[in-house]
């Protein structure tokens, strides 16, 4: 038989609902720093690809192409742990609140943010993202000595087109070679 | 005395030339390499006179040397943090040990995994079923 | 010697009825098989078989990365996703030598806590609803629904929290949200009091789980159980206090045990339980609000070839164990783990026999059996040859798996 | 009593109090059920059309029968259900004075007719030939030994007080006010347990429990052949909270037509509310359990009353 405590119990509850009206109620109420579906700011991104590296699932992967170089999220694969967030250098990775990810269109499941290549000047063979080159040369001249940096610029003018075999090859050719400093 | 250099002494005491050998890590666990001839006598002093719990039965394949089996007691309801592990090493081309299921039930599904998944063969398991694979797999375990 | 179980297997006769409960079935989250031989409503004899949810993850741990494992540990059980964490993260640390700043060991005890909670309200919850007791079921997750907002607002998300990262945690509790915390826990306490009123004081639920489902202390033992499982059946074993991690050694609380092994012991020790997992968060709280520094270590961690370690945590239903073996590069040699579901499984044919069917649901779940952290899989050894039904099952295994190894 | 003629009773079978309307009544006390119990249970529960639209998916869904199944038991027992749960209506006053197809006795074939619904559906499970269907059968079975005595004791009572078998004479008896729960309310709490049973509300729902056998016998049934399970078991909200006001809350209490059916109706309502407030705050019984406290403590209520009520009649109490 039921005790007088469980009816109290069951009338106190009918007050208030626990559930909320869902999916066609107001949204659901969701706390800042949720980690929802990932957004990439293309004016931020430079394709450098350290998401895709730390990424666990595999969603982030990155695209070498030919004529681009970009970032491609499948977000099926996507497990919101917010580790690319965290690695990502230049801070265009945010998380959303967005939590319903459902769609009737393959396009919607796909972010692809593409970046226009930097060909090496010698052999012709993709280097990296041109904007990743720039934010590269530009963090490096903000840090550097100043008293460095024009030598620095000039060098940089001279390889920063080259792919990584032909700086190689090339470094003594160019002046470009530590040893010169020596 | 504590009580891991105790266990090592009665160890030592029981097994004879069996025993080979003991480490310490971090955080109290003691390793003690022993021949894989002893297990039974090893893994009944722990659990018979020590009430020591059977956490698992690792395998890791130690490449040459063969394939170490690890035994993890847990004796942490004695002494604080004290685990003991037992690690004998069976070759790789007949891994063969015998079996202490007979001695306690704790060993029965972590014996009958090893010996599915690394193909260990447990000799005088009473049960010796799939654990994880269906019953009908037509690879049974030895 | 595996002994009740061994006598009545001669004693089944044929001509008793086979009930199977499983793979699929109402009473179970997820899939595992039991088969009952039934005479009338009582059971005579029990066997399990596990093995429906295989991921091969110890297996996928040997291909990826210490950091990128953290991820995959959280993944092997929902409930226990942060005891899965810690566990090999300490695990980690051990083996990498590496120093946890006391803010972060202290975030890890809270979050730990908050999932302490939350796991058992959410057991306390299923388990009214195998008895029938529906309404208190939705209750009780009711309440639970706070800590989830909780933990929600404290690590982003509800269930997965990967707050844990090797060295400490990755995100940092603000004084704003300690307070909300506090809050929260006094609004959980009272509700949680509340419960246990209505859980201990209610005739039926007496009625249905006294004195079913006993466990003894001598089979508890034999069996190695663990967790509340083992603490209902008068062993007191409890990783925090035996083995402590995290903050564990620097907070108080009381190791609750009962002697009786039946469910209502278990019901009585998981629900107390929730108190003193109460208490423990408010001194976390308490001494987070003073404690500054870092939330993460600044090492890199090293791993020398060959190095081993060995962890454990108390995860909501037991002891968790992590066994890791390290080969001098960034990718584990071999990661071994033991969940706690995998050692009280195998008590349950022990407690399923002489009892009805009607109470064969509740006394399974009464262990809390969580069959994914059970079946982690590993490898599939190859099939040489076999029935009709067996190549069916290798082809699809080979068509969808990802990695197949002959060992 | 009203004229027979054979438009009339198939008029009463299908259109009111048969078929047409019950079927609009028992929907509106289904959805109350549903409703109420997810309220009192903290969730939002279905909006009014749910019944109706289970029932529509339902018929236009493919009917399987299963090959271990009694195909001719399989099929009848929701047919037998239902038919007896709609015979049992055309016996009972609704709201009016007399019941459309009254008889000197018809109390006893209605607790005969509701008592073909419990064995109807261990009937289905008995016939579907899957386990979870065996276990629940016999639980039904086991649960209708219990109850069913008690059920027939508890009703007796009303019918000594009213010296007669006949529902029209009990109704008749309480009119003005002068309801039977007052006098006998022991009995009535028995009645009211029984009909818990009946309609497998909370304590006493494990013929079906689902965290045990599934759906128990219903488990094999699909698409129009579990309509017919649904569409009797929203009957039997109706049905039985209407024998329960006839018997111990004075039917349409002998007011004039619209109005004796409109408070018929409510207290029909507050049968369904208090069953539902039943439900929610209980657990399931097991069997045994129930079992021995049908034979033990309800038996004993409704004992209680034919007692009171000899004793009574003797010293002259009423």
């Amino acid at each position: 038989m039921p005790s007088v405590r469980a009816v109290k119990e069951v009338l106190k509850a009918a007050a208030n609902c626990a559930t909320i009206k869902y999916p066609y109620g107001p949204p659901a109420h969701l706390p800042e720093g949720f980690r929802g579906k990932l957004q990439i700011d293309p004016e931020k991104c430079v394709a450098c690809g350290a998401c895709a590296m730390v990424c666990a699932s595999g969603a982030m992967r990155r695209i070498e192409g030919d004529a681009k170089v970009g970032v491609k999220v499948e977000y099926p694969r996507c497990i919101f742990c917010g580790q690319c967030r965290d690695s990502c250098p230049t801070q265009a990775i945010t998380l959303t609140t967005e939590f319903a990810l459902t769609s009737d269109r393959l396009d919607d499941l796909v972010l692809l943010n593409e970046l226009e290549v930097a060909k090496c000047q010698i052999c012709g063979k993709p280097i990296a993202s041109k904007k990743q080159l720039e934010w590269g040369l530009r963090r490096v001249l903000d840090r550097i000595n100043p008293v460095v940096k024009q030598a620095v610029q000039q060098d940089a003018a001279k390889y920063l087109n080259l792919c990584i075999d032909c700086r190689r090859s090339n470094s003594l050719r160019l002046k470009i070679h530590t040893t010169k400093y020596v | 005395m504590s009580l891991g250099e105790e266990i090592i002494e009665q160890l030592k005491a029981k097994l004879g030339e069996l025993y080979k050998g003991e480490y310490w890590r971090k955080k109290n666990r003691l390793y003690v390499n022993i021949d894989s001839k002893g297990i039974v006598d090893a893994s009944r002093l722990l659990i018979e006179k020590y009430g020591a719990r059977l956490c698992a039965i690792s395998v890791v394949d130690a490449g040459l040397r063969g394939l170490d089996i690890v035994y993890h007691f847990a004796l942490d309801h004695l002494e604080k943090s004290l685990h003991v592990h037992l690690k004998p090493t069976l070759p790789h081309d007949n891994p063969e040990i015998d079996s202490i299921t007979p001695y306690t039930p704790q060993a029965n599904w972590t014996e009958r995994e090893m010996m599915e998944l690394a193909g260990i063969k447990f000799k005088g398991h009473p049960d010796p079923r799939h654990i994880f694979l269906p019953y009908e797999w037509p690879e049974q375990p030895k | 010697m595996l002994g009740k179980i061994e006598d009545k297997a001669s004693a089944v006769e044929s001509k008793d009825i086979v009930v199977p409960i499983g793979p699929f079935h109402p009473a179970l989250i997820e899939p595992v098989y039991f088969r009952l031989w039934v005479q009338g409503e009582r059971i005579v004899n029990a066997d399990i078989k596990v093995g429906f949810c295989h991921r091969g993850i110890m297996r996928l741990m040997e291909d990826r990365s210490f950091q990128r494992n953290i991820y995959l540990a959280e993944r092997v059980c929902g409930i226990c996703s942060h005891s899965h964490s810690t566990a090999y993260c300490e695990t980690v640390e051990q083996l990498g030598d590496i120093e946890v700043p006391d803010r972060a060991r202290y975030i890890r005890t809270l979050v730990f806590e908050l999932e302490r909670i939350h796991s058992h309200l959410l057991w306390a919850g299923v388990g009214m609803d195998l008895i029938g007791f529906e309404t208190l079921f939705m209750l009780l997750w009711r309440d639970r629904e706070q800590v989830m907002d909780l933990i929600e607002a404290a690590t982003g998300n509800r269930v997965i929290k990967s707050i844990n990262t090797i060295g400490g945690v990755r995100r940092d509790i603000s004084k704003d949200m300690l307070g909300k915390i506090e809050d929260k826990l006094k609004v959980l306490e009272k509700a949680t009091l509340n419960a246990v009123e209505a859980v201990v004081g209610d005739p039926i639920i007496k009625a249905r789980v006294k004195g079913i489902g006993i466990l003894t202390t001598a089979d508890a033992k034999r069996m190695g159980a663990v967790g509340p499982t083992a603490r209902a059946s008068g062993v007191n074993i409890d990783v925090r206090r035996d083995d402590p991690y995290s903050a564990y050694n620097e907070v108080t609380f009381d190791v609750i045990t009962r002697s009786e092994g039946d469910l209502y012991a278990k019901v009585e020790v998981r629900l107390l339980e929730l108190l003193q997992s109460i208490s423990i968060c408010k001194q976390c709280v308490d001494k987070l609000k003073t404690l500054g520094g870092s939330i993460v270590a600044e090492t890199i961690p090293e791993f020398a070839p060959g190095e081993e370690a060995f962890g454990k945590v108390e995860a909501p239903r037991g002891e968790l164990m992590y066994y890791i073996v390290s080969n001098g590069t960034n990718i584990p040699e071999r990661v071994r783990m033991r969940t706690p579901s995998y050692v009280n499984n195998p008590t349950l044919p022990l407690q399923l026999i002489d009892e009805t069917i009607a109470d064969a649901p509740i006394i399974i779940a009464g262990i809390d059996p969580c069959l994914s952290c059970t079946d982690r899989m590993v490898e599939v050894i190859d099939a040489k040859s076999g029935k009709s039904e067996t190549n069916t099952l290798r082809e699809i295994a080979l068509r969808y798996g990802r990695k197949w190894r002959r060992t | 009593m009203l004229d027979y003629t054979p438009l009339i009773v198939l008029a009463n079978f299908f259109l009111f109090p048969g078929f047409a309307f019950s079927f609009i009544v028992s929907w509106f006390f289904y959805w109350v059920f549903r409703k109420l119990r997810a309220r009192l249970q903290a969730r939002r529960g279905p909006p009014w059309y749910q019944p109706l639209i289970d029932l529509v998916k339902l018929f236009s869904k493919e009917t399987i029968l299963p090959i271990t199944a009694q195909k001719t038991y399989f099929i009848l027992a929701p047919l037998m259900a239902l038919a007896s749960l709609l015979l049992a209506l055309i016996l009972m006053p609704i709201g009016f004075t007399s019941a459309p197809a009254a008889f000197v006795g018809d109390l006893i074939v209605v607790i005969y007719l509701l008592l073909m619904f419990g064995v109807s559906t261990a009937l289905a499970g008995s016939a579907s030939g899957s386990p979870y269907g065996a276990i629940g059968a016999s639980r039904e079975l086991s649960l209708i030994i219990g109850y069913e005595a008690v059920f027939a004791a508890g009703a007796l009572v009303p019918a000594l007080a009213a010296k007669s078998l006949l529902l029209d004479n009990i109704v008749a008896l309480q009119a003005g006010g002068n309801w039977l729960l007052v006098r006998f309310p022991f009995a009535a709490v028995a009645v009211l347990l029984c009909i818990a049973a009946k309609l497998k509300v909370k304590p006493f729902d494990m013929p079906d429990a689902k965290q045990e056998i599934v759906a128990g016998p219903f488990t094999e049934y699909t698409g129009p052949l579990l309509g017919i399970w649904y569409l009797a078991k929203m009957l039997a909200w109706f049905v039985l909270s209407a024998l329960f006001v006839d018997l111990f809350l004075g039917g349409g209490d002998g007011l004039v037509f619209p109005l004796n059916l409109v408070s018929f109706l409510i207290k029909c309502f507050v049968v369904v509310v208090v069953m539902t407030i039943f439900e929610v705050a209980n657990a399931r019984y097991r069997i045994d359990q129930a079992f021995s406290r049908y034979l033990t403590v309800i038996f004993a209520l409704a004992l209680i009353d034919i007692i009171r009520f000899w004793v009574g009649s003797y010293l002259g109490w009423w």
